[in-house]
């Protein structure tokens, strides 16, 4: 479904965010990505979707080739991919609602929705998203004046209003409590096995990826460090992706 | 099935302002004689000042402008450079944002706004009574025609700027001018950059006005030959600003890039 | 229009067949509105309203509505009346002179003015120093008799008799008397003699490049004798008349030029500006202001408006009106001749070169 | 501890600028005859004109020849602030580098310049053979100017946006124009409207030039009675146009406030 | 050393972020505050800086009421209470290093700072801090240039160049990595044993709350409904700051 192809990216400061990455994610796959902080996480999943090209080597995403796609068919291949961002990415001066309204733009067409007239089927999936991340009181206040994880929840709606085929998750629980992260990373998970939407998520906690991921990939200085299951991660590979040893706090316990 | 919050009602923005403001454009171009019919009637004449326009007559204007040209944009330069960097502080005391003191606030505030509604031509006026004819009073009109504008321009920037990093240095005991500097004006900084270009343009044009009253520049000479309708004299001239503000403005872009 | 003959003198061939096809007479081919122009005279900033009962005696004469319009300049009104989008303008001389070179054929003037009893006005040579005179200044003024500048002396209750208004004097119901404002006297205006030659290598502070009295005119002035006006004097410009004399009274310079007497202006705030701003010398005769109409304006309606202007004119109302507007006290028909000298005054400028 | 080095264009970039600056303030301040005697008698010479205004003329006859003036100043300002508006803005998303093509960018900035380098007065000379002495020729080259400033000015607005919510639109396969609605004009909005009320602020003290297609307005008028040194009126004027612009102003500040805050809905 | 005296606050639009809330912090202490999403745990460690204004009630800190404190006065209880916050709120456009020495503002005299002339040891001490969290080779970058997990860090060096006497801490480890994570908290820590510093953490992840934190608060829609001990804490507890019974994955484990 996913595939880099000798991917590498260099930032024009210099800076090398990956390097010579591959690997293959299948229809359906839960993967879960770590790695230290600046290790390249967030650019990874960023060429997916090609917000950030890739100076050398493709990303084929459902056969087709991303990296060099045409625009129109960028807009096609990007409607399917869903993206929760880790800086939010919110248009504060608008409201909630329309914010995860735009998650439905590619299905409406430009004049409706430049005018507000959103089809009122769009409509109740934003409201449904702003359920599904517990927030639909704050539908009409604007983005400014939400709390730091309730923007990111904002954030989550979105994604989840444009009904995609693959989602990319950055850090898409960092904010949030301990509860509202497994509410959020449980509906991820519904949506991954029920609907088959290929679910790709930077996680930092352990725990979590634990809980719900099925594989992990592991960055290191944009190297890929470890590919495999997320259980049969040894001391040894921890040790490769964050530089040290694991602490038995750093990856825990299990659902209930 | 879920319990939607109910939508707020339209503002009173919406409901006031859109009309007034429609209500009043229509109402103006109605007073303004609008009038499609008068428009069509009169097309055939549209060519005559245009054919005059545009038959440029260049080494006239070389020959009798080009000096003019040049004190225009000295006075230009030294007026938007004294202008711009007084209103700089200003400006920021003239933001609710970065002053919370009412006080100061309304008075810098209110300051910028009276210097900017005093006509450029009345300043010019003044400062030609003042130190006499001559550059120097032209100089001296456009530092308060730049220093409005920039007053203006930057204050409302300034209110709308990212607090938050003005918050961290708030947070950690800064003086609010350290703060200032250091959190809000790097925020500005790029707009600052492209309003003093826009006030250096303003200002080499503004000296057709400083000609009608004697305050130097190239204003003079369009100003006659207009009154002779010498307009095949008068585009070459408006080239030739037109060729110094690309200028600006791509050094502008050059600059901008850098900086940013 | 058929009397294009009579007003233009030169017509070239080229310009002759652009003419003919005068866009301004397709563009109005029904007259249901006159638009009649004005542009302030250096006294008069009142004009929008002044104008009025003119523009009734008009309207009701000609059974057209005649439109008052009051431009800053005349260079929007000679555009308008060029592309006949207005009809009848008054101006001053070389406004219309430059009509006649940017829309050949499409002004002809009906009227021109008298003032104070003259058909013409001159520049006036001013100086703040004066100790250049060849005597020490007088209350006086001078004044052009048969050609020649001459200087015609007053005193502290007597205004010099000359065809002017002057600095220091007001209308009383006696004629001219000392000018009281606001309890404060105002000083007559001082003159001397002096010759041209005083000003060599001096600053001389003009009105504009575009001013008859206040340039074109004292420029030859200074070139008949024998000074160059670009190299043995300093050039600056004020803007305007009363820029100059401001400029004088407050020491930007020593030497000036402007119409007579622009003075006036200055003295309701600087009461000694007679004193202080003394004349030395005049220019030639200049042409009064002009009544003109574009030439595709229907004869007969050219003839009806030269005609109840004039009978206007002659009435005690429209008199006292008139005079009010542009200090005018009579019109007699313009003759094209006179403004020849306007003309070669501003060729030697060269403003109609290409 | 490895200290890392600074890089050195940046600290060159600062003097730089700081040298062209201040060479370019000596280089003009060099020609200008500046002299301190002038700077000393400047304020009792202002001071005498300054007094020479008061007291106000407020005559019944001053009140009727200024009030129809500030009415057509408005009018004029305002109409041409609507054209200038209204062209203006698709304008300058064209002319934006950031949301519209390189070369469309490069080419509509070009036009706004040459629309910019015309001055209003020459703008209309070029109208007034097509319509007339009067209001209407000012209002249109009062609003094609403001057709060029605006662009501009709205451009790089534009070009100065977060690129944030744009991101996320783009991610969700919004097209371009979504990108323009739901991500550029939210966050442009405010300062553009603020640039608009600006600009109508301008236009109403810049239609003063027009005075020579006779649609002059007030600062025609305060130039005429300056001319004419009638000071009490001329002050009168002046007044009149400090008024003008400071309502046109706080209605404007209140206008901006209610855009960048938001107002408050209650939850 | 903190005292909250029935402080409740009202945002315009009508939230009620805090209501009536009553604390006590002594020197020294190391408190961890947790809460759901929308809890009011920002709002909280903003008013004890004052900036955000209680509505009602008055914050005492160090025996001088921050509540109504003079200008001047505020700016010197400032200049001891060091922040971390949620959104980072670093100047994008500015250096590394300039947000760090931002910090030291209030040791250095305007006219320095305005110009730059930073005094050489605010300098190593704005190095230090970023060598403290592992950052330091960015310190030429641009903030806009950073992962979210560096600039996190940015912030934290930022409040500790500040060499404070009170720590607010908001999610400082929301964006990093558990290895990094434990690196700041562990930092964080440190000073507070060593200098005694006395520090405030908003925290969503409980491990790191029961290995760091000795008193806990919690805080529910805008009261306070537990104050105490870490380990004291029952299932009950938890289910009345979070709504809901604990799950064993959000409270695990300990350091080795
Ligand atoms: N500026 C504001 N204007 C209006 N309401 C606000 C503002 N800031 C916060 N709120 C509201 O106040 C409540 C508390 O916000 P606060 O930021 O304190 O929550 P929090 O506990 O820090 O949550 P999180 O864990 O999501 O950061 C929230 O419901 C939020 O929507
Ligand atoms: N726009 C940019 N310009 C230059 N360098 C960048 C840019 N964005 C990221 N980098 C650099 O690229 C590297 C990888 O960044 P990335 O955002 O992918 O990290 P990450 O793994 O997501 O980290 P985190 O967990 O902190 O979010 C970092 O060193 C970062 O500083
Ligand atoms: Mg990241
Ligand atoms: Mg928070």
């Amino acid at each position: 479904m996913i595939e880099f192809k000798n991917v590498s990216v260099t930032y024009p400061g210099g800076v090398k965010a990956l390097n010579n990455v591959s690997l293959d994610i299948d229809e359906g796959d839960f993967v879960i990505i770590v790695g230290m902080s600046g290790a390249g996480k967030s650019t990874l999943l960023r060429t997916v979707n090609n917000l950030v090209k890739p100076t050398e080597g493709d990303v084929i995403v459902d056969s087709r080739n991303v990296t060099n796609a045409s625009k129109k068919e960028l807009k096609i291949i990007r409607s399917d991919i869903g993206m929760i961002f880790q800086t939010f990415n919110l248009v504060n001066r608008s409201s909630v609602l329309k914010n995860v309204l735009t998650g439905r733009l590619s299905q409406v067409s430009s004049l409706r929705s430049i005018f507000g007239l959103w089809p009122k089927d769009d409509k109740e999936i934003a409201f449904e998203s702003l359920n599904k991340v517990e927030i639909l009181e704050k539908a009409y206040v604007r983005g400014s004046n939400l709390s730091g994880g309730q923007q990111q929840r904002v954030g989550i709606a979105r994604a989840l209003a444009q009904k995609p085929k693959v989602m990319l998750a950055d850090e898409p629980v960092a904010s949030l409590d301990p509860i509202t992260s497994r509410v959020v990373m449980k509906y991820l998970k519904e949506i991954n096995q029920e609907l088959g939407i290929t679910t790709i998520v930077n996680l930092h906690f352990l725990d979590l990826a634990k809980e719900f991921g099925e594989r992990l990939i592991g960055l290191k200085d944009g190297e890929l460090v470890y590919d495999g299951k997320v259980n049969d991660v040894s001391d040894k590979d921890f040790e490769n992706i964050y530089g040290r040893a694991i602490k038995s706090s750093d990856l825990l316990g299990e659902d209930d | 099935m879920i319990k939607v919050p109910k939508k707020p009602l339209p503002s009173l923005l919406t409901v006031i302002g859109y009309p007034f403001a429609i209500a009043l454009t229509i109402f103006s171009f109605f007073q303004v004689g609008f009038n499609i019919e008068d428009f069509k009637r009169n097309w055939e004449n549209r060519k005559l000042v245009t054919d005059t326009l545009f038959d440029p007559k260049w080494e006239w204007a070389i020959e009798n402008a080009s000096q003019a040209l040049l004190e225009t944009i000295q006075i230009a330069i030294l007026a938007s450079i004294l202008g711009c960097f007084i209103a700089l502080p200003l400006s920021f005391y003239a933001s609710r944002a970065t002053n919370q003191t009412t006080v100061t606030y309304l008075i810098y505030k209110s300051f910028l706004n009276f210097i900017r509604t005093i006509p450029d031509l009345f300043w010019a006026m003044l400062f030609t009574v003042a130190v006499g004819l001559g550059p120097f009073a032209g100089v001296l009109a456009l530092v308060m025609f730049s220093m409005a504008i920039m007053g203006k321009l930057l204050s409302e920037t300034i209110d709308s700027i990212d607090l938050g990093p003005l918050e961290a240095a708030k947070a950690s005991g800064a003086k609010h001018n350290q703060a200032v500097f250091t959190s809000a004006l790097p925020q500005i900084l790029p707009n600052f950059t492209a309003y003093f270009l826009y006030i250096f343009e303003l200002c080499i044009r503004a000296s057709v006005i400083l000609g009608l009253v004697g305050a130097g520049g190239v204003g003079r000479i369009i100003e006659t030959q207009r009154i002779f309708l010498r307009f095949d004299r008068i585009s070459p001239i408006i080239v030739l600003i037109l060729v110094a503000v690309i200028a600006i403005e791509q050094f502008s872009v050059w600059l901008r890039r850098k900086i940013l | 229009g058929g009397s294009a003959e009579e007003t233009v003198e030169e017509p070239v061939a080229t310009e002759e067949v652009e003419t003919l096809e005068a866009p301004a007479t397709t563009a109005a081919p029904t007259l249901d509105k006159i638009v009649f122009g004005f542009v302030p005279s250096a006294e008069q900033a009142e004009l929008l309203d002044n104008i009025q009962p003119m523009m009734k005696v008009l309207t009701d004469g000609l059974g057209i509505e005649v439109e008052g319009f009051v431009t800053s300049d005349y260079s929007g009104l000679l555009v308008a009346m060029g592309s006949g989008q207005a009809d009848v303008g008054a101006f001053a001389t070389l406004g219309y002179v430059t009509a006649m070179e940017a829309f050949p054929r499409r002004f002809e003037a009906i009227a021109k003015s008298v003032r104070y009893g003259s058909g013409s006005y001159h520049g006036t040579f001013w100086t703040t120093d004066a100790s250049i005179c060849d005597s020490p200044p007088v209350i006086g003024a001078f004044e052009n008799i048969n050609g020649v500048p001459t200087l015609v002396t007053g005193s502290e209750t007597t205004p010099p008799d000359v065809k002017a208004l002057q600095v220091g004097w007001g209308f009383g119901d006696s004629g001219l008397i000392p000018e009281v404002r606001d309890g404060v006297t105002t000083s007559p205006g001082l003159a001397c003699e002096a010759d041209l030659s005083v000003m060599l290598g001096e600053e001389v502070l003009f009105v504009e490049e575009g001013s008859t009295s206040g340039y074109l005119y004292p420029s030859l002035q200074l070139k008949k004798a024998g000074i160059d006006y670009t190299s043995d004097i300093t050039q600056r410009f004020a803007g305007s008349h009363d820029g100059v004399i401001a400029g004088l009274y407050n020491g930007d310079a020593k030497f000036g030029v402007t119409y007579d007497d622009a003075r006036r202006t200055l003295r309701k705030t600087n009461a000694d500006v007679g004193e202080k701003v003394i004349a030395f010398a005049i220019t030639e005769e200049i042409p009064n202001d002009v009544i003109a109409v574009r030439t595709d304006l229907p004869e007969d309606i050219k003839q009806q408006i030269y005609d109840i202007l004039a009978e206007y004119i002659a009435t005690e109302e429209g008199r006292a009106i008139m005079d009010e507007i542009y200090g005018w006290t009579d019109l007699v028909p313009a003759e094209n001749s006179e403004f020849d000298v306007v003309r070669e005054a501003a060729e030697e400028f060269g403003l109609y070169d290409d | 501890m490895k200290i890392p080095k600074q890089p050195v264009n940046q600290r060159v970039l600062k003097y730089l600028i700081t040298v062209l600056i201040v060479a370019g303030s000596i280089w003009s301040a060099s020609g200008l005859e500046i002299t301190p005697e002038r700077f000393l008698s400047a304020p009792s010479k202002v001071w005498i004109l300054v007094t020479a205004m008061f007291p106000l003329d407020l005559s019944q006859e001053a009140i009727d020849r200024i009030v129809p003036k500030v009415g057509e100043s408005l009018f004029i300002a305002w109409a041409g602030t609507v054209i200038g508006a209204i062209f203006s803005f698709p304008i300058s998303f064209l002319a934006a580098n950031n949301v519209s093509l390189n070369s469309f960018s490069r080419a509509t900035k070009q036009v706004l310049n040459v629309i910019r380098a015309f001055p209003e007065l020459i703008l209309a000379f070029v109208l007034l053979p097509i319509t007339g002495l009067g209001p209407l020729t000012g209002t249109l080259a009062v609003g094609i100017h403001s057709i060029g400033t605006l662009g501009k000015l709205s451009s790089e607005v534009i070009e100065g946006i977060d690129e944030g919510p744009l991101e996320s639109i783009k991610s969700s396969g919004g097209s371009k124009l979504n990108e323009l609605f739901f991500g550029v004009i939210p966050q442009v909005m405010p300062t553009i409207t603020s640039y608009w009320l600006y600009r109508f602020e301008i236009n109403l003290r810049a239609s003063a030039v027009l005075g020579v297609v006779g649609a002059g307005g007030v600062g025609a008028e305060l130039i005429n009675q300056l001319r004419f040194r009638d000071f009490p009126r001329a002050g009168t004027v002046l007044v009149v146009t400090i008024l003008m612009v400071l309502i046109v102003d706080t209605i404007s500040a209140a206008i901006r406030k209610r855009i960048i805050k938001g107002r408050e809905i209650k939850v």
